[in-house]
Parts: structure tokens; C-alpha cells; sequence
């Protein structure tokens, strides 16, 4: 029953291995200014000797090869930055993005889960209709030509103000540019999006 | 050893009876969570939204398990023996005439609660030991098993635990020469055979039965409320407590009555199998009891 | 050894649960488990104030001094883990605990407990480093890629403060400073015994 | 906004107004609290929820819904009764400032008491620390605009900064945190019924440039509409298109709305849903465009319904402008999962079907690039030309360059630039304008004027006063070749003017010249296109107080609204408080975003925030009996009645009732959670919060008034 109140995991030597400088006072202090200044504002205060990035030899990777691609947050507008890691084609987790100028890796709730975006189970699959009641599965080119022609008819009878096309603040500038070309194309005003309300 | 047995016993209910009542007078207050003036009362509201009064029982129970459970245990299951195997080999096993008559003391029916009580609360004292003393046998799945085993040996002890107790309630009832036998203390401190104030019963065997009845009650309480975290943390944390020290007090009754049935009284195994106990045995354990 | 500390400053917590989906998602953390959670006192009326609540990997910790099975330890930095392969799910830690954070998903036994689940500080387990295993069981391991926890990295405000006890001090010290205020921080005197 | 996240760090106090910053705009408390600790800088909440927001602030001020102008008008009278007004600012750069001062003084803090509820000792107080505080940020939301005085309640948050001259200023400015991620961006591109993008108008002269721009013949594009004055006439609004459909009240043109395209557009986030609900079930075609099955989906029960899958914005790229007007690119971080196709992909499906693919991709060869340089190409009105793909991607690959204080680039490949390049960025040299209307910078470096849009003299109606609309003299930019007032740049290339002159000759010329294009003017206090020219308190058309409509009333109804007729007056009725008692007010909260439909498909979140409620304050919910967490019932006067859990909390007041509005699934009791396509029901469904928010549209702008109707509620 040996209750020892310290024990060293296994790893925990890599993990923490100690650093090699000339002078480690002097290198610790000035890079202490250094994190406590950026941990000012990202808030988190990692110093080497904690997260030792492994010395190139060891160095080992959760996901070698992987990308960092830079995007930003879907949610709302302050327009926060998103660092995804994409591995093999898949986006695997979400890095913080510590030097975004406006969020500074912060997320609320939602955008913490951005990857939920792309990876939640709940997502719409295929191009569906209602038959009967009963949702049907299409393929693209079977559902814009159905809609297309209905569309098309629509315009002949009823002229091109039968249609409401309802546009959206959460595609880019250049989708939601195009949503009002269309209508402007289409021939129709009655187009609109959630800024209104 | 009884003795022993009972200033445990005693300390046991001071100490629940202690902790109670502090419960008791600290409730409410701790989760108020008036609008906190100072950083300090927020603090205070604060932590007991998340953990309760941890200061009271989280400090109480971490200093308890943490320092003292593993090394009481440890204390009763290496003194417990040793005082009994100094008492087997100073005074010995007490021997009577199997060959004579014997008695049918035990119905089928009593054997087999009793060795359906015996098996499974056997099991318990195991797997409650195995899981205190988990570290030295290295925790993971078996120590898991032995939860799942603890778990199980008490539903199954639950049902001849209520079987003995209706069986044998007239026979446990306490009466006025229990006292007598217990400053002689069953007269297991001598060789001689001198009959010794005992009905069916004697108040040893009693004491374990109302142990076995209210403690193991409690037991099951506490256990179901430990194991399904029903309560609220504060009370777990107590619910803990008595069920440890509770345990102690078991697992010495249990070592107690080990002792006796295997080695004390050459023989008594034989008679909770069969049903028969010699009559010398009778007469000098259970000078009171009345035949049929 | 430099040691690590969590420090969530309550002036600063909007309650926004940041941290909280930050940890989940990052670490794949069943619905049900909260290695870390927001919780908020007098909601609605004046005074109201949040505080992000996790594992404190505490000196001296309690969780460590119960555990029957000796599963759970501490590194060398202050990093408190558990084993999960070793943990039985007991529950002692969850009592001795003074911050909530162990938390037990239900196992498949008689509804048992399950391995205890609580933060990592992003610092996976005992099994080797970023092994699938380790991923399964508990997550990522940011501190071994030289990475900083996900709760803090993405809080909100920068309320929640993660990293070196002394820079993270620092950092508090000034804020205190500027707001020309004593506020303890919370937590650190049970945690970390000042 | 006029200024940046970032610059309210330079705040020396803050007013929020309507606005609930910790659940709708997280990250920006970052700002906020630094500017609270580093500035000592007072947050000033006003609202009628004691807001989470509340609880960060320094001072809480409670309002009756829909009063906010009256407040701001006290505000105003107050700072000028005592004095405290900017004169120097007021005399070189507002206009019409006696006018609005002669109405502002009838909102004494009495009167101010009575309307608000707030004391008057507040009115003064809050009035001082502003007066004391300088420069302000002010910030409001929805709370400010959804009423249906909505576009007066936001002027007069204007105005009151124009009189404390916090305008144009660093840590000033008016700073409205914007909803969605690309709302302004969406709204600067102009997916809005009364305008081209980059706010051209529907006139003529705005179809031609733009027609120019597509390099399509205008007779072209008006032979595709019914008609050219139907080229002009705004068409139906996000609010209010289902009554298109119905047919139950009068429509301004030949045919019912008879096919709904809804592209990335929750249904549930509209007022009168019920209403909504039976236009969908009445629809020829409804097409929905989404990465998730939206309420719509299911709220259309006939079999007319589509659901195309559209990729999420993580599956395809572009460009977005965030609230501080910056524009961030978009990396596309994965391919479209499933059988998802991008926005793009899908539009150009469709308009190749419907057969106009050759002019409309006329210049658009790569997608999206090319897109953003067509829209940059015509967007002079509000800046966007400057704003090249090249360059917004430089920014986010050196996003780490810039500084957190002013936003610019220390060094790197963007030195000197502001992140996002905020428009207006002029030319492809210009570093954006990080603060509207700032005339501490030359142009070319970020700085502006005011905008000279409305001529350059003006007579009141009011006062019979003529006044110039021009700035002062010495005031304007660093450089500038005029040292004062002067009008916009037009006929540098002859027939055209800085905002049609598409070789940009006139901007680039105004700016070298030191000058902005659009000329340096006076921020107006009249504006005499407006019902009420300066803005003044009206009473919510549902009100609690009868009593204050005879002094504030409504508009009167106006016809042909967006192509259907409003109520105003004939719809405020003084008796509907007797049946209606308590007020009816909805918002937001953090772990769900609009519809909801995305958020609550998020395990985690969901998990967070699984069940829809209404906030009532304790006092009254005991009276009535209804217990926290039992059912009540909210009916609206428009008889809609739904049923949610009681959630006990001070938040709201005893006369108030607060729901969130993102919940979706259930509607009057009935669930449509059986009625998604399999698996992909969200993990959360609730009823729909605006089943019983109430009638009323804004008279400009005819945003719905969600935030001031009656309702009454009892134990269900």
C-alpha cells in the first residue's frame, strides 16, 4: 500500500525532458517575458520545459503530414480564426488559432465545435423530394432538372415574380453576390435575406 | 478477542453517531448562494455548489481512506488471527465426543440458507478486502471483477439474511444469561468443560446474528447508495465512511466466526453440514438448551 | 521542474462553454462526461458570475491519496492522470475530490461506473504517446507535440488561464493590478496548498 | 460597425443597448473586458433582461421594451441641458442639430421615467458617465432594431454619439455587433429586396452600372423582369414574403408567390410562424438549399418540397466580412462530404438549367476569385475594389502580423495594411478603413469623412432653417486638397461619378488629391426622406401602455409595403393589454445560432442547451402557479399558443417574458421530429419561439418587432 504521491509515468521523461542551454537562467527568464506576454493574451502560458517540442530527432507527430489550413469561424460575425488540420483529406481536429488578430484562438461553444459542421451524422446526404409524403433520395442532375422545370413553367404561366428566392448571410461574399445576380437574371426583386429581421 | 471486538464495535458507533450529528447541524447553509458580498463568500458559495461542504466530510473522507481504512483493515485481518492462532495453540481447540450421541440441532432448511449465507458473505468480506487493499494486487480487471462480485454476493446475501432472521429471531433474542456469558466469555479462555449459559444461541453467535441483521442492513444501504452515486456527494461521502468502518467491525465478526466453526470447536463444520451436533457439545456450549 | 496550473479568472468568464466543447470535441468525450463544466451562481440577479471548473491537478492530491488501486498519478510537471486500464470506477476520487472533476461514464456491468474519465490538461495517458490507445482512452496529447491545452487555448476571454504557475500568476498578478482589485484566485489555495 | 472589435479596447466607457455581447458575440468580450480593466472603462448595459452581459457590466439599466428611443432622447437632452455636448464637433460636422434638439427636449428624465420605467436620477447619471467617459463605444442589436419604430430607435443611437462627438474616433464610434458570420458582407452584396448590391438602389442609373459591370445589355436583363417599373419596386422582404402567398392581405403585383428557393435560410428565426408555416403548406415549389434539414423542411407538408445538400462553409471558399467590416478569406478546409455539392456548384447547376449560364458567367472563369474581382469591380459605393483575392488571402496567411491594438500590420508582407482590409479600401494600394469617418488619417492611409450624399444645402420643413450640409471649413483629412466641406466627385470621366465610373479614374484621382470621393458632408440629424425626420418615440404597436398612445402614437398603415400593405395605426389597439398583459421578448443564447438548425444537430451543444424555455421571473410565476420547470403556455394575440418549460430567474422582470428563439421541431404542441428525412432529425427539437411573437414591421425597413409584443401566459 504503498501511497508514493509522486510517480513518473513511463512518457512522462520524453515529455519533459529538460532542456540544454548555455546560460538556462538567463534563456528561461527572457523567454518568461516572452510567454507571459503572448499568454496575456491567448492565456495559455506554456513554457518549453513543459511542452518540450521534442528535439528534431525524437520529434513525433499525432498526424505526420498533416495541413494547417487557416479559415474562419460559421457562426456569427465577429469573424474568428479557425485552424483546421487536415489529414489525408480529413479533417482531424481543430488547432487554436493563438495569433488570429481578432479572437486570438477564442472560441464560444459553438465555434470550438466547428469540426461538427462537416463531421455531425445529422448532415443532409443526398438530394431529396417528398413522394407521397415519403422522402426519396435523387441524384443532382434528376433534382435540378425537376426543379428547373417546374421553375421554367412557373416563370412561363405565372411570370418571374411568382418567386421568392430567400438568399442567406451565411454563404461568402461571392455566393451571396451571386444570389442577387440570379434574382437580377431571374428577373425578379422579391429576393431577400436574414439581415431584414 | 471479543473484547477487542467490541471496543471496535463501540468506537465505530461513537465516531457514526459523532460524524451524524455534525451532519446534521451543518445542513443547509452550504448551498445558500445568496448574492456573495465578498470574493471570499463567493468562493464559499461556489464550492459548495460544486462539491458541497468538502471541508466537512471530502477533507474527513480523504483523510480516513487515504491515511487510515487500508491500515485498520490491515490491522484487524493480521491481529484478528494471530490473537486466535495464540489462543488455539495456549488453549487449543475444544474437543467433544463425536462418537456419542448427537443432537439434530439444524434443519436442512437452516443449513442451506446458512451455507448460502456463508458462500456469498464470504465472498463479500473477500471482494470488499480485495478491493481495499486493490493496489497491491495491482487494480484492473480483477479488482473490477471483485466489484462486480461484492455487487452481486450482497443481492445474493440480501435474501438468507431475511430467511435467518425470521428462522431464528426467537432463538437470538437477547436474555439474562447472555450476560453471564459474556464475563465468562463463553469460557473459551480455559480448557476446562464447563457448561456455559447458552440457549440455542450464545451470545456471541447473537451478537453476530443482530451484527450480521442491522449491520448488513446498513451495508446494503450504503453500498446501493454508494454504488449508484444516489445521493447527493456530501451524503455519499458519509455513506462511505459508514460502510468502511462498518466493514471492520464485519470482517472481525467474520474472522471471529471463522475461527470458531473451524478450528475453535473441532467439528462444528461438520455440524452446519450435517445437522448434528454431539450432545456433550450441547450440553456444555448450550447447557440451556431445551430438547424436543 | 516548472509546474502547471489552471487558473479561471471569474471576473472574466462569460459562461460561454467554450472550454467545455473545446474539451469534447477535442478529446472525443462522450455526451454525459464533463472533464470540465461552466457554472454560474446567482444567474439572473446582481452578482452573477461564472467559473470554468476542471480536474485542478492539485499538490498533494486528494484523489490520488484514495484511490484504492493507486490508478491515478502525477507527473513530474504536476500533471495529474489516471489509468484508466487500472481504475475499477470505484468512485473515491469523485468524493475526495474538492472540484467535481472525476467523472464516470456508465460501464456495461450491472450500471456500473465505468473507468474514471477527468482532464488530462491535454496530456493523454500512460500509454505511449499519441498511440491509437491513447486516443481512445483519453484523447489528445497536446503536451507531448508541445501543444497547449484545448480549454484554454479557445476560452472566450482569455478567462480561463492554462500553463507555467508563474507566468500564469503573472498574468493574473497584472490583471488584479489593472482592475486595482484583490481577488483571489479561485481554487489555488485548495489545490495548490498557498 | 464604424470601428473595429479591436478599437473598443481604446474605449473609455461602453453602452450597450439592446445587445447581449457574452451569448451572441463571445469573443468579443475580449475587447470589452480589456477596455473594462485596462481603461477603468464603465460598461453600461441597457435592457430590458438583466443580460449575462448585465453581469459583467458596471451599470445595469432596466427598460421597457421597445423605449429605447425615448431613453436615447433623454440622454440627449440631458447631455445639452447640462452643457456637455461636443460644440466644436456639433458646429464642423452634424447637421440639422437645432431641429433634433428642439424634439430631444420634451424627453425630460420625468418624462423619460414614465415612458422607460427607468428613474430619472438614472437618466442623469448614465448622461454624466458618458459625458465623463469619452470617447464611448456604443453598441447595440437586434434589441435595438427589431421594433417597429426599429429605424428611428437606431438613429437616435447615432445621434447621440454625434452629440457627444464620439464619431470618427478611436475607442468611439457607433459599433453594432452584426449577427451571422457574412451578414454584412450578404447585406453589402445586396441579397435584399430593395437594392443591387453595394446599396445601389433599384434605380435605373443603378441597373445600368451594374448591368456594366455583368457586361450584359440593360434591355437584356429588363426584358427578363415583367416590366422596367418593376425593375424599381422592391419586392418582398424575408419578413413578410408568405404573405405573398397566402393571399390574406392585399399584394402589390399580378401574381401570389407561388415557388420559394431557400438557400442557407432557417424559416423558424421569422415572426407570425404559424402564418409562415401555412405559406409553405400552400406553395408550388419549395426548394431548400442546406447543409441540414431546416425547419422549412418539415414545416411544408405537401409533397412540393426539394432539399439539396449543399456543402458547408468548411467545403468551399470565399470571402466574408466579419461585423468590423473586415473581409477574411475562407479556405475551403475539406472536400464536400456525402453527396454534398458547394454553393457554386449548385448555382451554376441551376442557372444553367434555367438557361442564362452564358451571360451570367460571362466573367467568371474560376470560381471563386473571379466572382470576388466582378462584385470588387462594381462596389465603389461602398469600397470593395480594393479588396483583391490576392491580397485577402495574404492577410490570413499573415494574420499573425497584426497588431491587436490597431489592427495593422507591424512589418510583413502587409505592413502598414489593416487586417481585412475594412472597407471602404479604395484602390489595391489603399491598407482599408479601420475607423469610419475618422479625419485624423488622410484618405489613402484609412481615414474618411462623412459622406456627402444628400446635396449641399438644405432647408428644414421644421424650422424653415437653411442649412450647409458640407463640413466646416478647416475640417477634413490630412492632405486634403479643400480645407473644409466638399461635395462628391462626379464628371472626372465625363456622365459618370465616383461610384459609376468604373476605370475608377475619379476615386484614384480624389485620393490623390487627399479627398474622399464621396466628398466631406455633415452626419445628418433631419433626414427629410424619413416619416419622422428626426426620430422620436412611438409606443410598441402591442403596448402595455395604453395610456402613452395618445402622445406617442404609431404611423399611420402604410400601403404597398415591400409589395403588401402594413398596419400601424389600425393595429394598435389600446385594449389588447386587458387580455394580454405581459410583455413578450425573444433573444439569443450562446450555444445556438439562429434557426438553429446546425447547432442543435451538434451533439455537444445540444447536450448543453437540450430543451426550449421561457425565462419568467419568479414573483409572477408563483402568482400564476406555475412552478420552475412545469409548463406554460404563451399565447400572442394573434392567437398562436405554444407550450414550454417555466425557468425561473430574475433576468426578466415581473411583466416580462423572455424565449430564445432558436428552437425548431415542434410547433403549437405539435412535433414535426418524425417528419425529417431519416437520421438527420437534430438532436434537439422545441417549439418554435416565434409562433407567438407578434404583428409589427418597421416602417423603413420592415424588420419584424420581435422584441415588444403582448402575450399571456398560464399554467399548462
Amino acid at each position: 500500500m504503498a501511497r508514493s504521491k509522486m510517480k513518473t509515468s513511463s512518457h512522462a521523461g520524453t515529455t519533459s525532458g529538460s532542456r540544454v542551454t548555455l546560460n538556462p537562467k538567463v534563456a528561461r527568464r527572457s523567454f518568461l517575458k516572452l510567454s507571459a506576454a503572448t499568454a496575456a493574451l491567448t492565456g495559455v502560458a506554456m513554457t518549453a520545459k513543459m511542452t518540450t517540442k521534442a528535439q528534431a530527432a525524437d520529434k513525433k507527430e499525432p498526424y505526420p503530414g498533416s495541413q494547417t489550413v487557416r479559415t474562419i469561424c460559421t457562426y456569427c460575425a465577429v469573424g474568428c480564426g479557425i485552424e483546421a488540420e487536415v489529414h489525408n483529406g480529413v479533417w482531424v481536429r481543430q488547432e487554436i488559432a493563438a495569433d488570429h488578430p481578432v479572437s486570438y484562438g477564442g472560441h464560444c461553444c459553438k465555434g470550438a465545435g466547428a469540426i461538427d459542421m462537416v463531421t455531425s451524422p445529422k448532415r443532409l446526404k443526398n438530394p431529396m423530394k417528398k413522394v407521397n409524403g415519403k422522402w426519396t433520395n435523387l441524384t443532382w442532375d434528376q433534382a435540378i432538372n425537376e426543379i428547373g422545370d417546374k421553375m421554367l413553367a412557373m416563370r412561363e404561366k405565372d411570370g418571374p415574380d411568382s418567386l421568392m428566392f430567400l438568399g442567406s448571410a451565411k454563404v461568402s461574399n461571392e455566393m451571396a453576390y451571386q444570389h442577387r445576380k440570379f434574382a437580377a437574371f431571374w428577373g425578379s426583386n422579391n429576393v431577400d435575406h436574414q439581415a431584414r429581421i | 478477542m471479543q473484547r477487542l471486538v467490541h471496543s471496535v464495535f463501540l468506537l465505530t458507533l461513537f465516531l457514526v453517531a459523532g460524524i451524524a450529528t455534525v451532519a446534521s447541524a451543518q445542513e443547509g447553509g452550504a448551498l445558500a448562494g445568496v448574492a456573495a458580498g465578498s470574493s471570499a463568500d463567493y468562493f464559499h458559495n461556489l464550492i459548495g455548489v460544486v462539491t458541497g461542504n468538502w471541508q466537512e466530510y471530502g477533507q474527513l473522507f480523504t483523510f480516513l481512506q487515504g491515511e487510515w481504512f487500508w491500515k485498520i483493515f490491515l490491522a484487524i485481518i493480521t491481529v484478528v488471527p494471530t490473537v486466535f492462532f495464540l489462543h488455539y495453540m495456549i488453549i487449543g481447540a475444544k474437543h467433544f465426543d463425536h462418537d456419542g450421541p448427537q443432537i439434530y440441532f439444524f434443519s436442512l432448511y437452516a443449513r442451506i440458507v446458512h451455507f448460502v449465507a456463508a458462500i456469498s458473505f464470504s465472498l463479500l468480506v473477500v471482494t470488499g478486502l480485495m478491493i481495499i487493499f486493490g493496489s497491491f494486487l495491482g487494480g484492473g480487471s480483477l479488482i473490477r471483477l471483485a466489484r462486480y462480485t461484492h455487487l452481486v454476493s450482497a443481492i445474493v446475501f440480501a435474501l438468507p439474511c431475511v430467511m435467518m432472521f425470521m428462522m431464528w429471531l426467537k432463538d437470538m433474542l437477547p436474555q439474562l444469561h447472555d450476560i453471564k456469558w459474556m464475563f465468562i466469555l463463553g469460557g473459551y479462555l480455559s480448557k476446562k468443560k464447563v457448561p456455559v449459559p447458552a440457549a440455542k444461541f450464545n451470545a456471541g453467535q447473537k451478537m453476530y446474528f443482530w451484527f450480521a441483521i442491522f449491520g448488513g442492513g446498513v451495508m446494503a444501504f450504503t453500498g446501493y447508495i454508494i454504488w449508484g452515486m444516489g445521493a447527493d456527494i456530501e451524503t455519499v461521502r458519509l455513506l462511505t465512511i459508514i460502510h468502511n468502518v462498518l466493514g471492520m467491525g464485519i470482517v472481525a465478526f467474520y474472522l471471529t466466526h471463522v475461527y470458531m466453526s473451524v478450528f475453535a470447536i473441532a467439528g462444528s463444520l461438520e455440524s452446519i453440514k450435517t445437522g448434528y451436533k454431539p450432545k456433550e457439545e450441547v450440553d456444555i456450549l448450550h447447557s440451556l438448551h431445551k430438547y424436543e | 521542474m516548472a509546474r502547471v496550473k489552471f487558473l479561471c479568472d471569474v471576473d472574466r468568464c462569460i459562461d460561454c462553454s467554450g472550454c467545455v466543447v473545446a474539451c469534447k470535441e477535442g478529446n472525443h468525450v462522450p455526451v454525459g462526461v464533463n472533464r470540465r463544466r461552466v457554472i454560474t451562481l446567482d444567474q439572473g440577479k446582481p452578482g452573477e458570475k461564472s467559473i470554468s471548473v476542471s480536474c485542478m491537478h492539485c499538490a498533494d492530491a486528494p484523489c490520488i491519496a484514495v484511490c484504492p488501486v493507486d490508478a491515478i498519478y502525477q507527473r513530474a510537471d504536476g500533471i495529474v492522470l489516471v489509468n484508466k486500464k487500472t481504475c475499477i470506477g470505484c468512485g473515491y476520487c469523485f468524493m475526495a475530490c474538492p472540484f467535481g472533476a472525476p467523472q464516470f461514464p456508465k460501464g456495461n456491468v450491472f450500471g456500473a461506473r465505468g473507468a474514471m474519465d477527468k482532464c488530462t490538461f491535454c496530456a493523454g495517458g500512460p500509454e505511449e504517446d499519441f498511440s491509437a490507445e491513447e486516443k481512445h482512452l483519453y484523447g489528445q496529447n497536446r503536451i507531448a507535440e508541445g501543444k497547449v491545452p484545448l480549454c484554454a487555448g479557445m476560452c472566450a476571454t482569455k478567462a480561463l488561464l492554462a500553463g507555467d504557475a508563474d507566468i500564469v500568476a503573472d498574468v493574473y498578478r497584472e490583471r488584479v493590478f489593472q482592475r486595482g482589485s484583490g481577488v483571489n484566485a479561485w481554487g489555488w489555495s485548495k489545490a495548490y496548498k498557498e | 460597425m464604424t470601428n473595429s472589435l479591436n478599437d473598443i479596447r481604446h474605449a473609455k466607457s461602453m453602452i450597450f443597448i439592446g445587445s447581449n455581447a457574452p451569448e451572441a458575440h463571445p469573443i468579443s468580450m475580449q475587447h470589452i473586458l480589456y477596455a473594462k480593466e485596462k481603461n477603468n472603462a464603465p460598461i453600461i448595459v441597457v435592457d430590458p433582461r438583466r443580460t449575462k452581459l448585465a453581469a459583467k457590466g458596471t451599470d445595469y439599466v432596466r427598460i421597457r421594451p421597445g423605449t429605447d428611443a425615448a431613453f436615447m432622447l433623454g440622454l440627449i437632452n440631458a447631455i445639452v441641458t447640462n452643457g456637455w455636448e461636443d460644440k466644436e464637433f456639433i458646429r464642423t460636422r452634424v447637421s440639422g442639430y437645432e431641429e433634433m434638439v428642439a424634439v430631444a427636449k420634451d424627453y425630460t428624465p420625468e418624462e423619460v421615467e414614465n415612458i422607460t420605467g427607468i428613474p430619472a436620477s438614472e437618466t442623469l447619471r448614465i448622461a454624466e458617465l458618458l459625458a465623463n467617459n469619452r470617447p464611448t463605444s456604443l453598441t447595440w442589436c437586434m434589441g435595438g432594431t427589431q421594433h417597429h419604430i426599429g429605424s428611428s430607435i437606431t438613429r437616435t443611437f447615432c445621434i447621440l454619439q454625434l452629440v457627444l462627438g464620439n464619431m470618427g474616433k478611436s475607442g468611439g464610434g457607433t459599433n453594432i455587433f452584426r449577427g451571422h458570420d457574412n451578414v454584412q458582407g450578404a447585406t453589402d452584396m445586396g441579397i435584399l429586396a430593395d437594392t443591387l448590391p453595394a446599396y445601389y438602389g433599384l434605380a435605373e442609373g443603378s441597373w445600368k452600372h451594374w448591368c456594366k459591370v455583368w457586361d450584359v445589355d440593360y434591355e437584356w436583363i429588363a426584358g427578363r423582369f415583367k416590366s422596367k417599373e418593376d425593375m424599381s419596386k422592391p419586392g418582398f422582404t424575408l419578413a413578410r414574403w408568405y404573405e405573398g402567398v397566402l393571399g390574406e392581405e392585399k399584394i402589390y403585383q399580378d401574381t401570389p408567390i407561388k415557388a420559394l428557393v431557400q438557400w442557407g435560410c432557417g424559416s423558424n428565426s421569422n415572426s407570425q410562424y404559424t402564418r409562415v408555416k401555412r405559406a409553405y403548406d400552400k406553395l408550388d415549389l419549395l426548394v431548400i438549399v442546406d447543409p441540414f434539414p431546416t425547419m422549412a423542411a418539415v414545416a411544408c407538408e405537401t409533397d412540393n418540397v426539394y432539399l439539396l445538400p449543399s456543402a458547408s462553409q468548411y467545403e468551399t471558399s470565399g470571402s466574408v466580412s466579419s461585423t468590423s467590416r473586415q473581409i477574411q478569406w475562407r479556405n475551403k478546409v475539406v472536400d464536400p462530404v456525402h453527396n454534398c455539392k458547394d454553393d457554386y456548384q449548385i448555382m451554376e447547376l441551376l442557372v444553367k438549367k434555367l438557361g442564362f449560364a452564358e451571360p451570367f458567367y460571362k466573367n467568371i472563369k474560376q470560381l471563386p476569385e473571379d466572382i470576388t474581382r466582378e462584385l470588387g469591380k462594381g462596389s465603389l459605393t461602398i469600397g470593395y475594389n480594393g479588396q483583391t483575392p490576392e491580397r485577402i488571402k495574404l492577410h490570413m496567411e499573415n494574420w499573425h502580423t497584426f497588431d491587436v491594438d490597431t489592427l495593422q500590420a507591424i512589418g510583413g508582407p502587409c505592413d502598414g495594411e489593416y487586417y481585412g482590409l475594412p472597407w471602404p479600401c479604395w484602390t489595391e494600394e489603399h491598407p482599408g478603413t479601420p475607423i469610419l469617418y475618422d479625419v485624423s488619417k488622410s484618405v489613402a492611409k484609412g481615414g474618411l469623412p462623412f459622406r456627402n450624399r444628400f446635396g449641399d444645402e438644405m432647408k428644414y420643413e421644421a424650422s424653415g432653417r437653411v442649412e450647409n450640409q458640407l463640413a466646416a471649413k478647416g475640417v477634413c483629412n490630412p492632405g486634403s486638397e479643400v480645407e473644409g466641406g466638399y461635395s462628391e466627385f462626379k464628371d472626372v470621366v465625363p456622365g459618370t461619378n465616383w461610384k459609376t465610373d468604373l476605370s475608377q479614374k475619379t476615386i484614384k484621382d480624389a485620393i490623390a488629391r487627399g479627398m474622399a470621393p464621396f466628398g466631406n458632408a455633415r452626419a445628418r440629424c433631419v433626414v427629410w426622406n424619413f416619416p419622422d425626420q428626426v426620430p422620436i418615440h412611438r409606443e410598441p404597436l402591442h403596448t402595455p401602455r395604453p395610456d402613452l398612445i395618445a402622445k406617442y402614437p404609431t404611423f399611420k398603415d402604410k400601403p404597398d409595403h415591400f409589395r403588401v400593405d402594413t398596419r400601424f395605426e389600425s393595429e394598435q389597439k389600446p385594449d389588447l393589454v386587458k387580455e394580454f398583459p405581459y410583455v413578450i421578448t425573444t433573444g439569443r443564447m450562446v450555444e445556438h445560432m439562429g434557426a438553429g438548425a446546425e447547432t442543435r444537430s451538434n451533439q455537444y451543444l445540444a447536450e448543453l442547451q437540450p430543451e426550449m424555455y421561457a425565462e419568467i421571473n419568479p414573483r409572477l410565476a408563483n402568482d400564476l402557479g406555475i412552478r420552475d420547470g412545469s409548463m406554460m403556455t404563451v399565447e400572442s394575440p394573434e392567437g398562436a399558443k405554444i407550450t414550454v418549460k417555466a425557468f425561473h430567474t430574475e433576468r426578466v422582470d415581473e411583466k416580462t417574458i423572455f424565449l430564445p428563439y432558436h428552437f425548431a421541431g415542434i410547433l403549437q404542441g405539435k412535433s414535426y421530429a418524425d417528419k425529417y428525412p431519416e437520421g438527420t432529425a437534430p438532436y434537439v427539437v422545441g417549439e418554435v419561439g416565434n409562433a407567438v411573437t407578434n404583428y409589427g414591421y418597421d416602417i423603413i425597413t420592415q424588420i419584424q418587432a420581435t422584441k415588444d409584443g403582448l402575450c399571456k401566459i398560464a399554467k399548462a
